[in-house]
């Protein structure tokens, strides 16, 4: 037991120390790709033992939602961390020099960042650490060192901190709220949830509003978004998917922890309500911005608002649903890993994110341009691939909970978003360009980058349709700690 | 048997795989297409046995982990997949010529053929599997392998955006039948079409929202109206090919689909029959005279399938009326001339597809107006076009007239058997289809007199291209088809009795009493006909090798030098019946009137328009376009707006937290 | 079940139709003549031009394809087979089935088709301007014959020409005028079908006016001869339509039911005669509006009928 | 004590919209974070005991020496001009700061009715927060949003006070250093600027949008 949480957060900092000190790039790969498999072994260890590393009732816990989303962490990471010399082997600019030296310890202190963000159960402690990722992730941002990235950068650090300091009011009210349950008054979740009773409602409610304002930015929850998009496009193809497929997620662990002291509490049905709101508002923002965007790397970040938008939405239904929403979470990080590896590379190539400037990349890129339009069926929930069956757990539980109107408006959201994006990538990859690369630059070949996007695109199918269950057993009981029922 | 219908699944995956290791464009396409006809050759075997037997087949596919999928062959499934693997054999013989023409050009067939196959692999599954996931599978994998076969040709634009168009409508149909089966399975709880079946004492609500989820999921695939408008931009869209699938087979899907929801719902509610005939009515109505105002071959066709369809919702209706009324035999009547049309219409106008798909290798257009007197080129083409456009318009002795003869008399055995107001309908309905009849008539010999007879209208006469040699067996054995169905209708109907009697619960033996012996009966009746008509010709050809027979200029009235291009043109042709359609038929006319002594030269364009298409979904995109605009001030780039979207949020969540109670 | 008549003397009859066809025309064209005070031709003279045609050699157009070798027999027999469906007087029709209304007015929807496309084949812009004439009255034609038939069959409820013709009933008060309104749709019907005055004029020379005149324009010989003879086959079937409507046989004796039949024949005859004496053509642009009013009176016809009672 | 005090922060909020120049934003600064340590000292000071010390000297520390020193350092590196170009006096911001700071009051009265809570620290903690926001919705100026951010914090602290949710001190710690690094990245980022921009140095940047 010792020994994975040695795992878990012993190796990030072994290794956010050893890459910060050494400035060889093939030994901080190294260390950075051991510190990744350890993380990963672990976190598949802890899912399959489905047992707490850590003492009930501390600062510190696993419990199976924690489990599940150290899973989208450790996933996402270790598929950017296999990229990642690919990728920085292409950067050799001089005036990247500085970011590539920032590269691994940056990454490293991002996974111990978000590592503690996700064991941690003290809602007080968990809003430190939660800023820590922002520190850890900002400098590779800013990594291609432009005015464009700075902007970029300085956007996100004012908004998400802003909205952290809502998160802070949030924690502070929820300490009020706990002192209704007497001097053993505590921040720890699981005490929360256990005397759940005793907890005010007001103070209950007051902090879940302030909470999901405060995370919505790191989330990228409308209207709280922009900043989110802003980052998410400039940053270098592995970051935005790091981003896109893991940061966001383990904000929402955030939130779905104070959704869950709610769901034990009398304001669970106004939880369910905002959280509603919230997403199907993020889910029409995204919308706004696919049906005619410019720019391919701004319309895949509009495409994660919209995807966290739906989690949001679904976890808000609640029921069938809610298991719906912690799937599509993890499917979703899979096909950002795929569509912004791609992203990166066809901006690399093209030297372009003007997506009317992008012509025949089936031609031109074979590869990515396959790989690329394979993503987005997949983010479009085509069957076979997993989004296809989370779609239809949510789908489900709309049906369930007989909401018609969240229904409709789901449906035509996502028609919209449909027709706007197929029209951009479609064209992408289908208007005529100059065939075959061109001259002097050789035919594309298969790149790991296509490999491990491929592997994330199909590892969601046998996941959706074998259902294994070292991963649904952790969602049921997910499902029973949020006291929904399948 | 079932073996000979897993090999052939197992052929068409091999022949999937057979891109990855075959370089060379042209070999691949005369490897996967015959692999494919051979995987058809060996599925047709499976379902004509088991039809012609009428032995249904079922079985579980237990799968590790994943559960059981009931697979099984209904008849209703048997005679959807034997016209699915029919006409897929005959388009997958046909590409092998047509798609040379695309090598030649220099565009990759590589990725086309593998969705190609899948297309067809696909199509086959949507109707074994009886599953709900199973089937959402195959459905989506349908639409989208459909999708990459239309966009073969994806450098032209006009290419891209039919290819679109599909693709659009095929999510749209997929939306909803999620919703439909989520909420069968929600009243079920199971995912499995006999659970389905099997549940009864439906509520109104739920009926009525899974009837309209459900039909319009699967009207949208089948293209009735106002649903239609990808047809006429997607036909045109793909290759030949692939449209004549498209036609044949793809849009009889949603007809399929609407079969099978008539067997999980044995409701008594006539509403839905009567709805079902109104929408049938437009679009078979509608159909036909869009399609008399195309001047694109390809689109013409496709306002066809709408007509057809149409005319197959017709046959579904009275079924379901009949259902409703309790008289298996009407359920009978009209089932057997619904599900025949649909093999009919699959079979001549896969006909006529293929037949314009030679047109174009040869003249490289498919504008009516540029085209003219093809059948002294194109012989088979020609003969093979014209019996299928005498089949669609359902004339004597071809198969098209037996099943809207069929049609007809359950029209009028249903008259008789309701009360009220319904044996008024149903005349209006058999009139309006008598007009259906007559429009097509005119739209066919528009298109073939037009483009077949007559002299080449375009100026460059000079020819390119052939009849390519591997399309002369389809056209001739498809022709062949629609005659013997429509003459010796007794095996076709064998092959529809199963799923009949399933539908109708009729036995067997009522069956072919009442419905099939009358129609074999009608063999004879054309034998005489045929036999007067060859007496006359063979009298003719003695008279006038007798009196003399001499060739000379076509009598111009008086006038001389008369070129080509003052033939009778298409639109002068149809326009009278197009200006009666106004303002339903969309029509744009450009011309100045003379009014001085003098006049300069004067030009008259006119060219119809589709005004659900343009009024109702062009509309629509651009007024979802313009509503969403309103929002883009989101991103306005301002750090302080985004500040402002902070304390605004959490205004107003407070104000929700304590305004409104929960 | 479709049956062939064993009655012999049906078959006769059919060939005594088949025959006797062009002197209605002849009859009309006698008529039209004493009207318009002119002595006019024999009534043979229809079969004298007949004779004559067959005796002609042919000339094709250069511009023909099979299709106008073919069309002309195909034509005929369609024509004259849509003959065999009609009761004859007495005695039973030679071929009668459940729906054979559907198989008749498909079959001259059948001749149809082909003489518009043999009419298109030769290239000439009158000839396509009277197919396209052709194909539009046709599209109006149509539903009236469904809508006569298609009421008396649900009003009889049987759905054979020969059942349901046998079925009239007159005991019915209402049956009388539901006939007479029948017969009267299926008289313009007829009037359109064989292109008689006014909606087309059989004897005009300005090719610009003609609907099936010009439609033949390019055909000669034995072709003209099969166009011609279909003509009168078709003119006189509608005929015995509008006869068979009174059923004299149900409630007469055959003789007097003979004579019957004979005599409306005749009224018809006089009757197309006189209007092509009296009217005018119309202009083409109104001829639908005039099928549009056959159409509607059928339509109140049914109405008024099945709310009698 | 604690409501003179807290009097004294809303003063000195009332003084944000009548002046631009950043040294006056940043002697609010120091006088608030005083005010600051003062409120938490005197509150506590009941059960007074070693944490509440140490995070009233980390307050001292950070908010009166470390950050507005900070704050200044950059200020003369970039040589900004020192003034926002928005015009000195806005007799609008200064009303909409004074109704928020009377709104805000009222609004913790009605709050205190429902639940205990200290009026007016809350009231002046809820108007410093919106007054933070309302001075970067205000300004142009880059430094003066971090100001306004700076003014927000000290409103969530005196929140923590108002409201009596004591964290653990350690927490609290975290929470200051937090604080600190965030400034020490924005710094940076601003210096970045400057190379990037140089003309107009420290604007709103609005570039990146749709």
């Amino acid at each position: 037991m010792i020994l994975t949480t040695l795992f878990l957060l012993g190796l990030p900092l072994l290794s956010t120390g050893l890459t910060a000190w050494s400035i060889s790039l093939e030994k901080n790969y190294f260390a950075t790709l051991a510190a990744a498999t350890g993380h990963l072994v672990a976190t598949l260890y802890l899912l399959l033992s489905r047992q707490n590393p850590f003492p009930a009732g501390a600062w510190f816990g696993i419990d199976s939602l924690g489990s599940y989303f150290l899973l989208i962490l450790s996933h996402t990471y270790f598929a950017v961390v296999l990229y990642s010399p690919g990728f920085l082997q292409r950067m050799d600019k001089p005036e990247y020099q500085a970011s590539r030296r920032l590269y691994y310890p940056a990454l490293n202190s991002y996974l111990l960042a978000s590592t503690l963000v996700v064991v941690t159960q003290n809602f007080g402690l968990l809003w430190v650490v939660i800023e820590l990722t922002t520190f850890s992730l900002v400098p590779m941002i800013y990594f291609y060192r432009s005015k464009e990235s700075l902007e970029a950068v300085w956007k996100y650090l004012f908004l998400v901190s802003l909205g952290l300091v809502f998160l802070l009011i949030g924690v502070l009210a929820l300490g009020v709220a706990a002192k209704g349950v007497g001097e053993h008054a505590s921040l720890i979740l699981t005490d929360l949830v256990r005397d759940a009773a005793q907890l005010d409602p007001l103070w209950v409610k007051i902090s879940f509003v302030l909470a999901l304002v405060g995370i919505s930015a790191k989330i990228g929850l409308a209207p709280m978004h922009p900043a989110d998009i802003d980052a998410t496009s400039n940053a270098p193809g592995p970051v935005a998917a790091l981003m896109a497929g893991s940061l966001r997620s383990t904000a929402l662990l955030v939130l779905l922890r104070f959704y869950e002291v709610a769901c034990n509490t009398s304001v669970r049905a106004f939880s369910q309500g905002l959280l509603m709101i919230a997403g199907a508002f993020s889910i029409l923002v995204a919308a706004v911005y696919i049906w005619r965007s410019r720019d391919y790397k701004r319309l895949l970040a509009y495409s994660s608002v919209e995807h966290l938008g739906i989690v949001t939405l679904a976890s808000g239904v609640g029921g069938v649903a809610m298991l719906g929403a912690m799937l599509h979470a993890l499917f979703n990080s899979f096909g950002k890993i795929a569509l912004f590896f791609m992203a990166g590379r066809i901006n690399r190539d093209l030297q372009t994110r003007e997506i009317d400037s992008v012509h025949g990349l089936m031609q031109r890129l074979p590869w990515s341009g396959f790989v690329f339009g394979l993503a987005f069926f997949y983010i479009m929930g085509t069957p076979p691939f997993g989004l296809f069956f989370s779609e239809l757990l949510i789908l489900r539980g709309m049906v369930h909970a007989r909401n018609w109107t969240v229904l409709g408006c789901f449906l035509l959201l996502m028609m919209i978003i449909f027709i706007g994006m197929g029209r951009a990538v479609l064209r992408m990859l289908q208007s005529p360009g100059s065939v075959g690369p061109p001259a002097g630059k050789p035919r594309e070949r298969f790149h790991i980058a296509h490999a491990v996007s491929f592997y994330a695109l199909a590892v969601s199918v046998p996941i959706a349709i074998l259902r294994p269950d070292f991963l649904f057993g952790p969602l049921r009981s997910i499902l029973a700690e949020f006291r929904f029922t399948l | 048997m079932i073996g000979f219908f897993i090999l052939g699944l197992v052929l068409h995956a091999a022949a999937m795989a057979i891109p990855a290791v075959l370089r060379d464009d042209r070999l691949l396409n005369r490897a996967v297409n015959p692999l494919n006809a051979l995987a058809l050759v060996c599925g047709l075997f499976f379902s004509l046995t088991s039809l012609l037997a009428s032995q249904p087949w079922e079985s579980r596919l237990a799968l590790p982990m994943v559960g059981a999928i009931p697979l099984s062959c209904d008849g209703i499934a048997l005679l959807f997949l034997f016209t699915f693997q029919l006409l897929s054999l005959a388009g997958s013989i046909y590409a092998i010529g047509y798609l040379e023409e695309y090598v030649r050009r220099g565009i990759s067939i590589r990725w086309h053929l593998v969705s190609f196959t899948l297309l067809i692999l696909s199509m086959q599954l949507v109707v074994v599997v009886q599953h709900a996931l199973a089937f959402l599978i195959a459905w989506e994998l349908m639409a989208v392998s459909a999708y990459f076969c239309i966009a073969l040709d994806k450098a032209r634009p006009e290419v891209r955006q039919g290819a679109f168009w599909y693709f659009v409508a095929t999510h749209a149909s997929a939306l909803f039948l999620y919703v439909f089966f989520i909420l069968l399975h929600e009243r079920t709880g199971s995912w499995e079409f006999a659970d389905f079946a099997r549940q009864t004492g439906w509520d109104a609500g739920t009926l009525t929202l899974l009837v309209v989820t459900g039909f319009l999921g699967f009207a949208i695939k089948a293209g009735f109206m106002p649903f239609h408008a990808w047809l006429p931009n997607a036909h045109p869209a793909a290759p030949a090919h692939v449209s004549g699938l498209l036609s044949a087979i793809n849009i009889k899907a949603g007809i399929y689909g609407i079969v099978r929801m008539f067997m999980f719902f044995p409701s008594d509610r006539q509403v839905f029959g009567w709805a079902l005939l109104v929408v049938a009515l437009v679009s078979a109505v509608g159909g036909v005279w869009y399609a008399l105002t195309q001047h694109e071959m390809k689109r013409l066709l496709a306002y066809h399938s709408v007509e057809n369809i149409g005319i197959i919702g017709l046959g579904l209706a009275v079924a379901w009326l009949g259902r409703c009324v309790g008289s298996p035999g009407l359920v009978a009547l009209a089932f057997a001339g619904a599900l025949l049309h649909t093999l009919n219409h699959a079979i001549f106008k896969a006909l006529l597809f293929f037949g314009v798909g030679n047109v174009y290798l040869y003249a490289h257009t498919t504008d009516i107006e540029k085209l003219g007197g093809l059948t002294k080129a194109l012989r088979v083409t020609g003969v093979g076009f014209l019996i299928g456009a005498v089949s669609i318009c359902g004339l004597p002795p071809f198969n098209g007239f037996l099943s809207e003869f069929l049609i007809y008399k359950s029209f009028f055995q249903g008259g008789s058997l309701m009360g009220g107001f319904a044996p008024l309908a149903l005349l209006v309905a058999a009139v309006s289809l008598a007009f259906v009849g007559g429009l097509a008539v005119a739209c066919f010999t528009k298109l073939y007199g037009i483009v077949f007879l007559g002299e080449n209208r375009s100026k460059s006469p000079a020819r390119l291209g052939h009849e390519p040699i591997s399309s002369l067996p389809v056209l001739a054995g498809l022709a062949t088809l629609c005659g013997w169905i429509g003459f010796v209708p007794g095996t076709a109907l064998r092959l529809v009795a199963p799923a009949v009697t399933e539908m109708s619960g009729l036995p067997e033996t009522r069956l072919s009493a009442e419905l099939i012996s009358p129609l074999a009966g009608l063999t004879p009746v054309f034998g005489l006909l045929l036999a007067m008509t060859l007496l006359t010709l063979v009298v003719k050809l003695w008279v006038q090798k007798k009196a003399g027979l001499r060739l000379c200029e076509t009598w111009g009235c008086g006038y001389r030098n008369v070129t080509s291009r003052m033939q009778y043109s298409a639109s002068s042709f149809a326009e009278e019946l197009v200006r009666l359609g106004q303002p339903m038929i969309g029509l744009r006319v450009q011309w100045k009137p003379i009014v001085q002594v003098l006049p300069e030269p004067r030009a008259f364009k006119s060219h119809g328009f589709d005004q659900i298409e343009q009024g109702l979904w062009v509309r629509l995109d651009h007024a979802i376009g313009r509503t969403l605009v309103l929002l883009r001030w989101i991103q306005s780039g301002s750090i302080r707006h985004y500040v402002i979207y902070i304390f605004a949020a959490l205004i107003v969540y407070l104000v929700i937290a304590f305004a409104f109670v929960w | 079940m479709v049956t062939f008549s064993s009655n012999p003397i049906s078959w006769l009859g059919f060939l005594a139709l088949v025959a006797g066809a062009p002197l209605l025309n002849g009859i009309v064209n006698k008529l039209k003549a004493g009207l318009s005070g002119r002595l006019g031709a024999s009534l043979l003279q229809p079969y004298f031009d007949l004779a004559r045609l067959a005796r002609k050699e042919t000339v094709y157009s250069r511009s023909a394809s099979y299709l106008t070798r073919l069309a002309p027999p195909v034509i005929w027999n369609t024509t004259a087979f849509a003959l065999l469906l009609l009761p004859v007087g007495p005695f039973p029709a030679c071929i009668s089935f459940a729906g054979d209304i559907i198989l008749l007015a498909y079959l001259l929807g059948l001749s149809r088709f082909l003489q518009i496309l043999a009419a298109l084949d030769v290239a000439s812009s009158f000839e396509g301007m009277g197919a396209s004439r052709e194909a539009r009255f046709a599209v109006f034609a149509e539903p009236i014959f469904f809508f006569t038939f298609g009421s008396l069959a649900l009003v009889t409820g049987r759905l054979s020409l020969q059942s349901i013709i046998s079925g009239i009933a007159w005991d019915k008060p209402m049956f009388p005028v539901f006939i007479v309104v029948n017969s009267i749709s299926i008289f313009f019907l007829m009037i359109t079908e064989c292109s008689r005055m006014p909606v087309d004029d059989p004897n005009t020379h300005l090719e610009l006016t003609m609907i099936h005149e010009v439609m033949i324009l390019d055909a000669s010989g034995f072709d003209l001869m099969l166009y011609q003879h279909a003509a009168s086959l078709k003119l006189l079937l509608y005929g015995f339509l509008v006869t068979s409507l009174l059923n004299p046989f149900s409630w007469l004796k055959p003789a007097v039911g003979v004579a019957l039949v004979v005599g409306v024949l005749a009224v018809l005859a006089v009757c197309l005669a006189a209007i092509e004496t009296l009217m005018a053509r119309f202009r083409l642009v109104l001829v639908p509006q005039f099928l549009l009013y056959a159409t509607v009176i059928g339509v109140l016809n049914i109405l008024i009928f099945t709310f009698s009672h | 004590m604690t409501n003179a005090l807290t009097i004294l922060f809303c003063l000195t909020l009332m003084y944000l919209p009548v002046t631009t120049r950043l040294s006056s934003y940043v002697l609010i600064l120091v006088f608030q974070g005083i005010l600051v340590a003062g409120v938490y000292t005197v509150s506590f000071f009941e059960n007074f005991s070693g944490e509440h010390l140490v995070i009233a000297g980390a307050v001292l520390l950070f908010r009166t020496i470390l950050i507005p020193s900070y704050i200044v350092k950059i200020i003369r590196d970039l040589d900004m001009g020192h003034r926002d170009r928005t015009r000195q006096y806005h007799p609008g911001f200064l009303l909409q700061i004074s109704g928020l700071i009377i709104a805000a009051l009222l609004l913790s009265y009605q709050f205190s009715r429902i639940t205990p809570v200290l009026v007016i620290p809350l009231g002046t903690a809820l108007a410093g927060i919106c007054s933070g926001g309302l001075l970067i919705i205000r300004r142009q100026l880059l430094l003066a949003h971090v100001i306004g951010f700076l003014i927000i914090e000290n409103g969530l602290f005196l929140l923590g006070v108002a409201v009596k949710a004591d964290l653990p001190w350690i927490i609290e710690l975290g929470a200051f250093l937090d604080l600190f690094v965030l400034i020490f990245l924005m710094g940076i980022a601003i210096n970045h600027l400057k190379s990037h921009f140089p003309e107009g140095a420290g604007e709103d940047l609005t570039t990146l949008h749709d």
